[in-house]
């Protein structure tokens, strides 16, 4: 034991200790009557944007902006590992699996893309959106990258199209809360701007949400599939 | 209505974009329309200017600052008509910066604006004195920045003290943060112990730099000691020691422009002296004194400027020797300058040591100027006798003539010199006059002034061997390089201390934390 | 026509339409990069004449106002917009003759920034203010790891390690926030931080300080800047020190001041902490840039001495010395970023990064290096300069709030500053050899270091173009009553 | 609730813990994503309400959770996912700069 390991042994001891002392000191009086805005949500999400899963409704209609803000956050993480990865190398050009993996990843994939486009079409109604679905359309460029690898020739093209394809999910999210303004409200507005909301629990209502998950699904799947791609690069 | 100053910083940027042949008639035109303009200026506050949350005084004409800036704009005459040929486009646009800042901060009539002319100074002698192609200039410019900034930083705080106490900016003599005015003036006017910058600088930088520099620096921390610090007995004594102290150390000097800085500071704690007795007579002798040692000492930088210029570079009292032959008019400069700053009659210097010992009745002060004026006797008997009249054991070469300008600048300094001496009056009455109780040219007083000359030639005689000029060690101890040394130490210390361990700065992070947490907590 | 939402979006909007542009468009590239940064300098200019008149608030998506998020712009966030947009179009400048490799991503990752920036700057919901700041660090991490070296690797890694634990604290008192009081809007916060809990209270305004300062480079939670910043390309550098690290404490101090009012602050000795904390910040910053050999890693930790200039500023709590402080952070946001621009100058077109090969510059590139030399003389703090008022302002405001060794040590500082800064200087305009040539920069690397550097003149000769719209700006921040009105009352 | 506190302390201070303690680069990324963890735990934590379901309102429920602080924690887990990625990238660049993934040997950059 060093002097600087029974340090900060010492010093995360305390740091806990004033977590603790903090968890133990909350205000539970003023609990329940603060917490309007929940209620406001609870009570009236469904009403405002016709949206019942709640989740996605605060997501992308009342904090549509956060949304916007992570997704930009994706975007600049693959921009950063492509930028930084060489163009030179390539890899994982060819993998011996035996027939049987062909076979079954060939089989899955339309499965697969089903499952992705139905998580980020029926956001609004189930658990899921534009983030868990575009995570499985990814894996979906992940299977295929592992298992026929990367044609050399192509692959510059094919990660400009998916940057391209990005950079147009992102460019997508802006406009349809653009739209918003065009109709003469602010950005990002949904019902207020009289779109077509359409009624709770059908798959097109809630007006720009859908489309919002979707531009978000693609976006989401392209960066991962490039952050994939320039990860199995630069290990090789 | 315009500050004297701001013409000349105006001028400076002109002369930066003017073309070469016009520059010199410019500078020279500049120079002497200022003076005009002076005398035409007419007492009281103009100027003012809001900023910030006060007014700044950029205009407030005294017979004290009419006085100063007279002088002043006439040694620039001078100093151009001297540097004329040598001068280039930066030397010029620097040198009137800096003229132009010091006779600014003469005539500004508020703290703020005093502070940045202050700085203004700092800034421009700092790159009138770097020299690219000498390195040690590098040092002593370095040297010099930091120390008057010290000084100056000094005075801002004082200033900040001042005006939060007080509430207004007006120029005043200072009651709050008194000592730190008292740091400010006296790394400015090189009080001894705050002196280190100046024999390093004036002695390295080219000669005809030196010789404006000499002027300027020094003269306007005696003018700022005169607005800010007000009569203080206790200065006085200060005064007087600066003043012994400073012929001391310049006696055993060997370069002429080491020792003529050394002589600066001897002759501040005159000026000092006067300032700080507190009678009226002491006052106008100072500032008299002032004008007289830019007069002379200016006079005398010009000479050794011109012995180095004729003899490329040779300014040490140990190689010199007979330079009576060869640079006639020199000499002629050479004998006016030292008998004037000896003191003796019918020379500007010994009217204003008059006026100084008239207005002083404490005796050590009386004998502490008496053991300086021996001092400043001797040491220009030596200047004389081993730079110009004993014959050198290497017979030196002087390899060009002083250029026309020098010899015309030089001339134009002297003969103001005799023209003191003999009618102290005119410059007097710009100061307000003086009474005729003094009168200069009595027998007794032609005595008091030949005394410290005869006494002075009695000791070259008597200590000859010691006074000789023989090579020393010139590296005396310097407090503020140690104290550089410490504070370098201490920043490798801490530089030390960020290893690049990654888990080390984040446990500061968590020590911060936890300390900040705990405390608030508690 | 709403500036607010148009400068975060906008360009957002560029920065998702480069690649397509610079695929099927080459031909226009520059002018469409150019241009939406002179635009979005229009825009920001047109926002801040509005907000002097009365702030405005814009709520996203047409919400009401506790409902969905809000953007808020007052005074104080409408000159740091101005500042933002200004360097940013000046940077662009730069960048076209600077940045060789990577163009699109370049630009892509600084419009980002300059749109996350303006998020941070504007937003008026404590959530999205972390989700802006966590952007701009993510940016920050790539344009400091934009080199592809070694050194560029670990200060990337070491920013980003120091960088998400910094975020860490921040969400945690995020959450502790909205788990106390319900809401996560700034201007509700106002009511309803009296009901957070005391303990609790100090919790939050810890981690608030911890997890923002470790952003905004306090020291001891600097570690990584000295690393990061030179690490960069200089245009970045400039960015980075000059407006980013501002951008994070503006978000702390907009967060700290509406969870407490002044008197709370005093009361718990934190403005104590606050101003001793710049203390050490400075002295530390100080000593340390005078250890240092490469330029750009000396302008570093000079920045990091600014900081603490900011946080005595700050500290005092008092209208003066706010504004003083503020002040104080667009002044150096100028001067650093001409320091950097130049510095970039003499490290890629003169292969001069160590001081000690600076020698001579002076005689190769008389303009920038005139300017570097202006703009060195001004963060020294000499008049008659920018920076030299600001820290007037701070170290008077300091005096009249009591605080006499801050004031002093502000003072100090410029001293601590001349001697490193002289050393460049005397480097710069040494000669060793008797002909130095000059060499031909592009006009595109000089107008931004020139622009800094006169503006740097022009503020310090008139600030009081500026001073009392400062004024304005600090009431709102002193009194966070008034903002909240903003949004409820409008 | 308490429980789930102290559960959410003890992850957060074991996170800082494994970022202070351990040499290895790929750990403290690890240590970091385990503080990640617990505010993310904490943030659901915050929602939970004893019996509550879900916030799909696809029937009429009593009791529902408080959804906003699940969309918060959605975002949070995003963040920190696009964060871990640049980061072991990272350092999967430095082991190639360097040589090694020790991080008291990752010290180039001092003073």
């Amino acid at each position: 034991m060093t002097f600087k390991k029974v340090y900060s042994l010492g010093l995360i001891f305390l740091l806990g200790i004033l977590l603790v002392v903090t968890f133990m000191n909350f205000n539970q009086n003023n609990f329940n009557n603060n917490y309007d805005l929940s209620e406001y949500y609870i009570n009236q999400g469904v009403q405002d944007t016709k949206s019942i899963n709640l989740v996605t409704a605060i997501l992308f209609d009342y904090r549509g902006f956060d949304t916007l803000g992570e997704a930009t956050v994706i975007f600049i993480a693959a921009l950063i590992i492509s930028l930084l990865t060489k163009r030179s190398t390539s890899s994982l050009v060819y993998n011996n699996f035996s027939p049987l993996v062909y076979q079954n990843i060939s089989f899955i994939v339309p499965f697969l893309y089903i499952f992705g486009f139905y998580l980020i079409f029926y956001g609004h109604l189930s658990p899921g959106g534009g983030f868990a679905g575009g995570v499985v359309i990814a894996t979906i460029f992940v299977l295929l990258t592992i298992t026929f690898g990367v044609r050399r020739t192509r692959e510059e093209d094919v990660l400009r199209a998916k940057s391209l394809l990005e950079n147009l999910g992102m460019a997508g999210f802006v406009i349809i809360g653009l739209l918003g303004m065009v109709s003469g409200y602010n950005f990002l507005a949904n019902g207020q701007a009289g779109f077509y909301l359409g009624e709770a629990g059908k798959l097109i209502s809630a007006g720009t949400i859908p489309w919002l998950n979707l531009m978000t699904g693609i976006k989401v799947g392209a960066s991962l599939s490039i952050i994939f791609n320039c990860l199995v690069r630069e290990v090789e | 209505m315009i500050n004297p100053g701001i013409i000349y910083l105006i001028a400076s940027i002109i002369l930066y974009m003017s073309k070469e042949e016009w520059r010199k008639y410019f500078a020279l035109i500049t120079a002497v329309s200022t003076g005009i303009i002076l005398f035409a200026l007419p007492q009281g506050q103009y100027l003012q200017l809001p900023f910030l949350d006060f007014e700044m005084i950029l205009l407030e004409v005294t017979a004290v600052n009419r006085f100063i800036g007279f002088i002043f704009v006439f040694f620039s005459i001078a100093a151009v008509i001297y540097g004329i040929n040598l001068f280039s486009r930066k030397d010029y646009c620097l040198t009137y910066f800096y003229i132009g800042s010091s006779l600014a901060i003469i005539f500004v009539g508020d703290f703020f604006s005093f502070y940045i002319c202050w700085e203004l100074m700092t800034i421009s002698s700092y790159f009138l004195i770097f020299n690219n192609q000498k390195p040690v200039t590098r040092e002593t410019s370095y040297y010099y920045f930091v120390m008057h900034l010290v000084g100056a930083i000094s005075l801002l705080w004082g200033i900040l003290l001042h005006y939060s106490a007080v509430g207004t900016m007006a120029l005043t003599t200072v009651k709050v943060g008194l000592p730190f005015f008292i740091l400010a003036v006296a790394i400015k006017l090189a009080f001894i112990g705050f002196h280190t910058w100046l024999p390093k600088t004036y002695a390295e930088t080219p000669f005809y730099i030196s010789v404006i520099l000499s002027a300027y620096t020094t003269k306007v921390g005696v003018y700022s000691f005169y607005k800010l610090l007000g009569s203080r007995q206790y200065l006085a004594y200060a005064g007087i020691v600066t003043a012994v102290i400073g012929v001391l150390l310049a006696l055993s000097q060997t370069k002429v422009r080491k020792l003529l800085s050394y002589h600066i500071i001897s002759q501040i704690g005159y000026m000092i002296v006067g300032l700080s007795v507190g009678t009226a007579i002491g006052k106008k002798g100072g500032l008299l004194h002032l004008a007289n040692n830019i007069l002379y000492k200016g006079l005398l930088f010009m000479i050794i400027g011109a012995v180095i210029y004729s003899t490329k570079g040779e300014e040490d009292l140990i190689n010199l020797g007979s330079l009576f032959k060869k640079l006639p008019y020199t000499t002629v400069y050479v004998i006016i300058a030292a008998v004037s700053i000896a003191g003796i009659p019918f020379f500007n210097g010994h009217i204003s040591k008059l006026l100084l010992k008239k207005g002083t009745n404490d005796p050590i002060l009386v004998w502490g100027m008496y053991i300086a004026a021996i001092g400043t006797s001797l040491s220009f008997l030596k200047i004389l006798y081993f730079g110009f009249f004993k014959s050198a054991e290497q017979e030196i070469e002087t390899k060009q003539r002083p250029t026309k300008g020098m010899l015309v600048g030089m001339g134009l300094l002297a003969a103001a010199c005799l023209i003191i001496g003999l009618r102290p009056q005119l410059l007097l009455q710009i100061l307000g006059g003086v009474k005729k109780e003094v009168n200069y040219f009595s027998l007794h007083y032609l005595w008091v002034g030949l005394q410290p000359t005869l006494l002075a030639a009695i000791l070259l005689k008597l200590a000859y061997q010691w006074v000789k000029p023989q090579p020393h060690k010139s590296h005396p101890f310097d407090l503020y390089k140690l104290l550089g040394r410490g504070f370098n130490y201490f920043g490798s210390k801490l530089s030390q201390w960020h290893n690049g361990n990654l888990q080390r700065y984040i446990l500061w992070i968590l020590t911060a934390l936890v300390l900040l947490w705990g405390q608030a907590l508690i | 026509m709403n500036e607010m939402i148009w400068l975060i979006i906008g360009p957002l909007l560029i920065a998702f339409s480069l690649l397509a542009i610079n695929l099927y468009l080459k031909k226009i590239y520059n002018w469409i990069i150019i241009s939406s940064s002179i635009l979005t300098f229009i825009l920001s200019c047109s926002l801040f004449r509005k907000v002097l008149i009365k702030p405005l608030a814009y709520s996203l998506g047409s919400w009401e106002m506790t409902k969905g998020i809000n953007l808020v712009a007052d005074p104080l966030a409408g000159i740091l917009i101005v500042t933002v947009a200004l360097l940013n179009l000046l940077i662009i400048i730069y960048s076209l003759a600077y940045i060789e490799k990577n163009i699109s991503k370049y630009y892509t990752l600084l419009f980002v920034l300059t749109a996350a920036l303006n998020g941070m700057i504007l937003t008026g919901d404590l959530f999205n203010l972390f989700v802006c700041v966590e952007i701009v660090s993510i940016v920050s991490y790539a344009l400091v790891a934009f080199r592809r070296n070694h050194k560029a690797y670990e200060a990337s890694f070491k920013y980003i390690i120091i960088g998400t634990v910094g975020g860490f604290f921040v969400l945690l008192a995020i959450i502790l926030t909205y788990h106390q009081t319900g809401t996560l809007n700034l201007a509700q916060l106002v009511v309803r931080s009296s009901d957070i809990s005391k303990v609790v209270k100090s919790g939050i305004i810890s981690l608030f300080l911890i997890g923002f300062g470790s952003k905004f480079a306090l020291v001891p939670l600097h570690t990584w800047l000295p690393d990061a910043h030179p690490a960069a390309p200089a245009s970045i550098s400039a960015l980075l020190s000059g407006i980013v690290i501002k951008g994070y404490l503006y978000a702390w101090l907009r967060t700290l001041l509406i969870l407490s009012n002044p008197s709370e602050i005093i009361a718990s000795n934190l403005n104590l902490i606050l101003i001793y904390s710049g203390v050490i910040t400075l002295l530390v910053g100080h000593f340390l840039a005078y250890q240092q050999q490469s330029l750009k890693r000396l302008l570093a930790y000079s920045s990091i001495s600014q900081i603490g200039y900011i946080m005595i500023g700050i500290g005092t709590l008092t209208k003066q010395g706010m504004s003083g402080g503020i002040f104080h952070i667009i002044n150096h946001a100028l001067v650093k970023s001409a320091l950097f621009l130049a510095a970039g100058i003499f490290s890629e077109k003169i292969k001069a990064k160590k001081i000690k090969s600076l020698v001579g510059i002076g005689y190769k590139t008389p303009l920038v290096a005139l300017g570097f030399t202006i703009a060195a003389i001004t963060l020294i703090g000499l008049p008659p300069f920018n920076i030299f008022i600001s820290k007037w302002l701070i170290a008077l405001a300091a005096i009249k709030a009591g605080f006499i060794i801050p004031a002093g040590a502000i003072l100090l500082g410029s001293i601590l500053a001349l001697s490193y800064y002289l050393k460049v200087i005397k480097a710069i305009y040494t000669k060793k050899k008797e002909n130095y040539k000059i060499i031909n920069i592009n006009w595109r690397l000089k107008i931004p270091v020139i622009t800094l550097t006169s503006l740097c003149l022009i503020i310090g000769l008139a600030p009081n173009i500026l001073l009392p719209k400062l004024g304005q700006a600090v009431r709102y921040l002193l009194k966070s009553k008034e903002y909240y009105q903003i949004l409820f009352t409008g | 609730m308490l429980a789930v506190q102290i559960v959410i302390a003890i992850l957060f201070i074991l996170g800082i813990y494994t970022i202070l303690n351990r040499k290895n680069v790929i750990k403290i990324i690890m240590g970091i994503n385990i503080m990640e963890a617990s505010l993310i735990l904490f943030l659901i934590q915050l929602s939970y309400k004893d019996g509550g379901t879900a916030p799909i309102l696809d029937k009429e429920y009593e009791l529902i959770v408080d959804p906003l602080p699940q969309a918060l924690a959605l975002t949070a887990i995003v963040i920190g996912a696009s964060t871990t990625a640049v980061m072991l990238f990272l350092a999967i660049k430095l082991y190639k700069e360097y040589g090694t993934l020790d991080i008291s040997e990752i010290r180039r950059l001092r003073g």
